[in-house]
């Protein structure tokens, strides 16, 4: 079953992966004598050559503070950082760049909703929705806003296959639901949840949308008319772009009644000691000096992924993805851990009576990149009855050979365990 | 003031040719400078907050009036250079019509080298000076088009 | 009174300042025909090519996400942000890296501190000291923390030369004031506050003290041991390291009760679907992937400023702050805006008649970046009956020529405006 | 287990020399999980959260005893390299004096090349096991002078 990545490139047209694959300077090296493998996107993902230029060009040349300045550098930096916001805006297809607010990540994003809007919208009595796919970061800060306010979190279960059912959502969103915030592809099993329904389901119900789309905006295009959600979260440097940067759009009917969450320079319109007033859009909710950097990395990373296409980008992972599936399912040893119909390039799975902890020490000694652990989804992995996973996750850059490469460590792992086949 | 003025695209060509006159920087900025003199400006009253144009790092006051189908507009600031970039928009916008308004492409400051002025940031009111005669002018389009 | 670099380099012993200055890529440049003169340091300073290099490293080899990943890029990536904490913490003097909370700036830090140790802490009654110095982002949380608790903000008054006095900062702290948060130096009038005296007074009368040092962090060591504050925060590109990170120090005394302000990933202990508890400092406080590169790039940084040394720092800085005072008094059209005994690299000015829109503007035409407008903090200027200033802000990669081409362009400006010396 | 073990600095030299001996990675973890077969373990009651070390992906529970002025130690883990790590810290520290744990360089690790076990991020127990260690010989050291 081996296939090489020439004997496929013919199924995938135009693209040349390998010189996809070649703009990504932290591939080309070896780990523990092996070439490296990296399996580890879900946690982030490596950056082209081209992202890491537009910053380092942008230190080089235009570096300066943002919107007071009348000098040429700050000049510069501005129209580079309001141009980044027109193009994330038309990336997901907002209607308006004031929709697009630059935050220092998912994380970010998800808590000055939970905190703000939260604050505003949230009473005893009230519910919050979301799914038992969440990851931490859509579920802690709900936990917290329903904590500060009275209202109630509840969770759509998730079934043997770790899915959630769209007739479980129907029934959970109710006249007490106030949001359903949810992950749209879940970090953990790959899940990808039908989205747009699931916001026309809240929406009949006058329920506001939230979506955690950090695994999402590597992969597929958003389209935030379409789906129609009020607020949707992502990260850059899960789409190939720097740290410390993430996105927050809303709507901008509903941004205009959020408080600021942080105060401070920027965000203000007049400020006397006595009291303040706030900024129009986008800037209210920015407080201080923005991470500019990172917005030119991320502009950079949309051209990148725009330049290769959704299309090919998708029929590559699902090749990937496909392929991994079957090899891995070769190994009789390997239980995987959630089978959703609809899946991201996530494989999670286990091999019972190993940790995770040495299965991945094991595979790094042969150059594998892969995460283990709970994927900061704890009450996910205690509904499988689990602490953790093994996680493969693949991008565009990954090539059949390494899933091969992965194929064969698992198996020279599991030997050195003493989990032989028979087990 | 109420004279009707002469097609957009040839007062930006006037404009434009005027300013490859000058030889450099500074007197460009003089030229912009001495246009901005001729700017009737506001009244204390006239500026208040909502005529105040967000986004300027020198206050910009706007106001537009529909009258026969036009759009006349008055504008005041703080400083001289701002003042002048009114001029030009004046010369070029007042008393147009809302749909040539909307219609027009507006090149003037990258042919006279003023581009820095139009960077979407806050320092300047360039950008917003012209978002809100756009704006102004759909909403006269509007009128007009219930009439 | 031209003095030349050469001429003056004998002063300054050791340090090849023509040296330093090359280490800067964006300084190399020509803006509008003229050799760029950054004067906006306070803005935001430069970077030096090893802060570039470190960041591009990173996303050339190591870039992979911290703490949880047991392969060795994340093993790579998490020791480097480390090492980083314990640099930065070393850096400041902290006793304990935990101490240190990488933040996304200077405002974030404020920020998190208003909100949570503010909801812990005020109530009705109580009071929230800063001084009239302060720069929005050490005025606006703390009013919307006492808009959120009741407490009231006071104001301790800055006299006419831009200082605030030891004894009424003395007076003003007394059994109500709960906080008192002060900036160590003023970034719109070069103010250098005695932060050790100041401290001292609060911890006499039990009063918790934050300092704003996002000032400081390039120009002079910070000893949090001998401040004896409870609170610091800066910001990583104000000290020629990357944009959207900063840092919050507190004694970890305090620290241990706060509650955490974002919820998430990383910051967690346990998480069920009901409740969370926390992780141990500093991750309770650092929800979600944070900025791995700009971390490096601040480990970066502070390896750049030690290597020139503070003494060498300030020495410089104080030769070009004297020498631009110097030439800017010779211009008889200039107001100065503040004249403070104790002043770092920072002068600010109004012509009167004159727009400092204006003057940025022709200013901008010769080459010169300096700032205009109310450099944040809008109430300190209509305490002196104006709504911005011209902003010059030095740092050690100026040198005197530049300070020159200031005052020739200066000079050429008010020509141009009119202003004459006669009037 | 009570027999006082000889001094820290030889057993690490003895357990260099064990690893040298091991031709590649797969050699070294196979004998490290063999160490870790031999430790006793802890019995259900002894995995308090008390005894947990935080900071390890792989759960690892470690009690110390004060007796006869030596630090004894037992502890646990999920993990088949985990508990080889605590076999080596076991060897190394079980049943020295606080002092001599306190003064003790520590460095084995690298020198059988499992360094990556030592970063200071929490998905590795060695560091927590480590300071675990450090910490109870102070509070025992804080003991012994009071007495
Ligand atoms: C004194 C002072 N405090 C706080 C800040 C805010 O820093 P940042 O914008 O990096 O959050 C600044 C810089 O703008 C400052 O100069
Ligand atoms: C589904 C999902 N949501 C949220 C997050 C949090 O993103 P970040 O850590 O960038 O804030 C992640 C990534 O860790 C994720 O996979």
């Amino acid at each position: 079953m081996k296939q090489s990545d020439q004997s496929v490139s013919g199924k995938t047209h135009q693209t040349d992966w390998k010189a996809v694959r070649d703009e990504f300077p932290a591939l080309h090296q070896q780990v523990n004598g092996y070439p490296l493998a990296y399996f580890d996107h879900a946690a982030t993902a490596q950056k082209p050559r081209k992202v890491i230029d537009a910053m380092t060009r942008y230190y080089e040349f235009d570096n300066a503070n943002v919107h007071r300045g009348v000098h040429s550098l700050s000049q510069r930096a501005t129209l580079a950082y309001e141009e980044a916001r027109q193009k994330t805006a038309r990336f997901i297809c907002a209607k308006d760049p004031s929709e697009i607010i630059f935050t220092s990540g998912t994380t970010a994003s998800v808590n000055v909703v939970a905190l703000s809007w939260g604050r505003a919208h949230l009473k005893p009595g009230d519910e919050v929705l979301v799914t038992g796919l969440e990851h931490h970061a859509n579920l802690v800060p709900w936990q917290m806003a329903c904590a500060m306010t009275g209202a109630q979190l509840k969770i759509v279960p998730v079934n043997e296959f770790g899915e959630v059912s769209t007739d479980s959502v129907a029934e959970m969103l109710h006249s007490k639901t106030r949001i359903f915030a949810f992950s749209w592809i879940s970090n953990a099993l790959g899940t990808i949840n039908p989205a747009h329904d699931w916001v026309q389901l809240a929406r009949e119900k006058g329920i506001t949308t939230l979506i955690d789309a950090a695994q999402v905006a590597a992969h597929h295009p958003i389209d935030v008319q379409h789906l129609g959600v009020d607020f949707l979260c992502f990260s850059a440097h899960k789409m190939m772009g720097p740290t410390g940067l993430g996105v927050l759009y809303g709507k901008k009917s509903i941004l205009e009644t959020l408080d600021p969450v942080f105060g401070g320079g920027d965000m203000i319109d007049e400020v006397t000691y006595e009291k303040s007033t706030w900024a129009d859009l986008p800037y209210r909710l920015e407080a201080g000096t923005p991470n500019i950097a990172g917005v030119i990395g991320l502009s950079a990373a949309i051209d990148f992924l725009e330049s290769i296409g959704w299309q090919n980008i998708s029929r590559r992972e699902s090749e990937l993805l496909q392929y991994a599936l079957e090899k891995l399912s070769e190994i009789p040893q390997i239980r995987f851990i959630g089978s959703p119909k609809e899946r991201a390039g996530v494989i999670s799975f286990v091999v019972d009576g190993v940790h995770p902890y040495d299965l991945g020490i094991l595979l790094d000694e042969q150059g594998i990149a892969l995460r283990t652990g709970h994927h900061c989804a704890q009450p996910l992995m205690r509904h499988f009855g689990i602490t953790g996973t093994c996680r493969v996750s693949l991008a565009i850059y990954n090539t059949f050979e390494e899933i091969d490469q992965l194929d064969r460590a698992i198996k020279r792992a599991l030997r050195l365990l003493g989990i032989s086949q028979s087990n | 003031m109420m004279n009707i003025p002469s097609n957009m695209k040839s007062i930006q060509d006037q404009l434009a040719a005027d300013f490859e006159y000058l030889d450099d920087w500074e007197e460009r900025y003089a030229y912009l400078m001495d246009l901005g003199k001729e700017v009737q400006g506001l009244s204390p009253e006239e500026k208040t907050s909502d005529n105040l144009i967000r986004g300027c790092q020198s206050r910009v006051w706007l106001i537009t009036r529909y009258e026969n189908n036009r759009l006349w507009m008055s504008a005041d600031s703080e400083a001289f250079i701002a003042r002048g970039i009114i001029a030009l928009l004046m010369k070029v916008f007042n008393g147009q019509t809302p749909s040539d308004i909307l219609n027009e492409n507006f090149d003037l400051p990258e042919r006279i080298g003023l581009t820095a002025h139009l960077s979407p940031g806050r320092a300047n009111g360039l950008a917003g000076m012209l978002s809100r005669i756009r704006h102004d002018a759909s909403l006269a389009l509007g009128t007009q088009n219930r009439n």
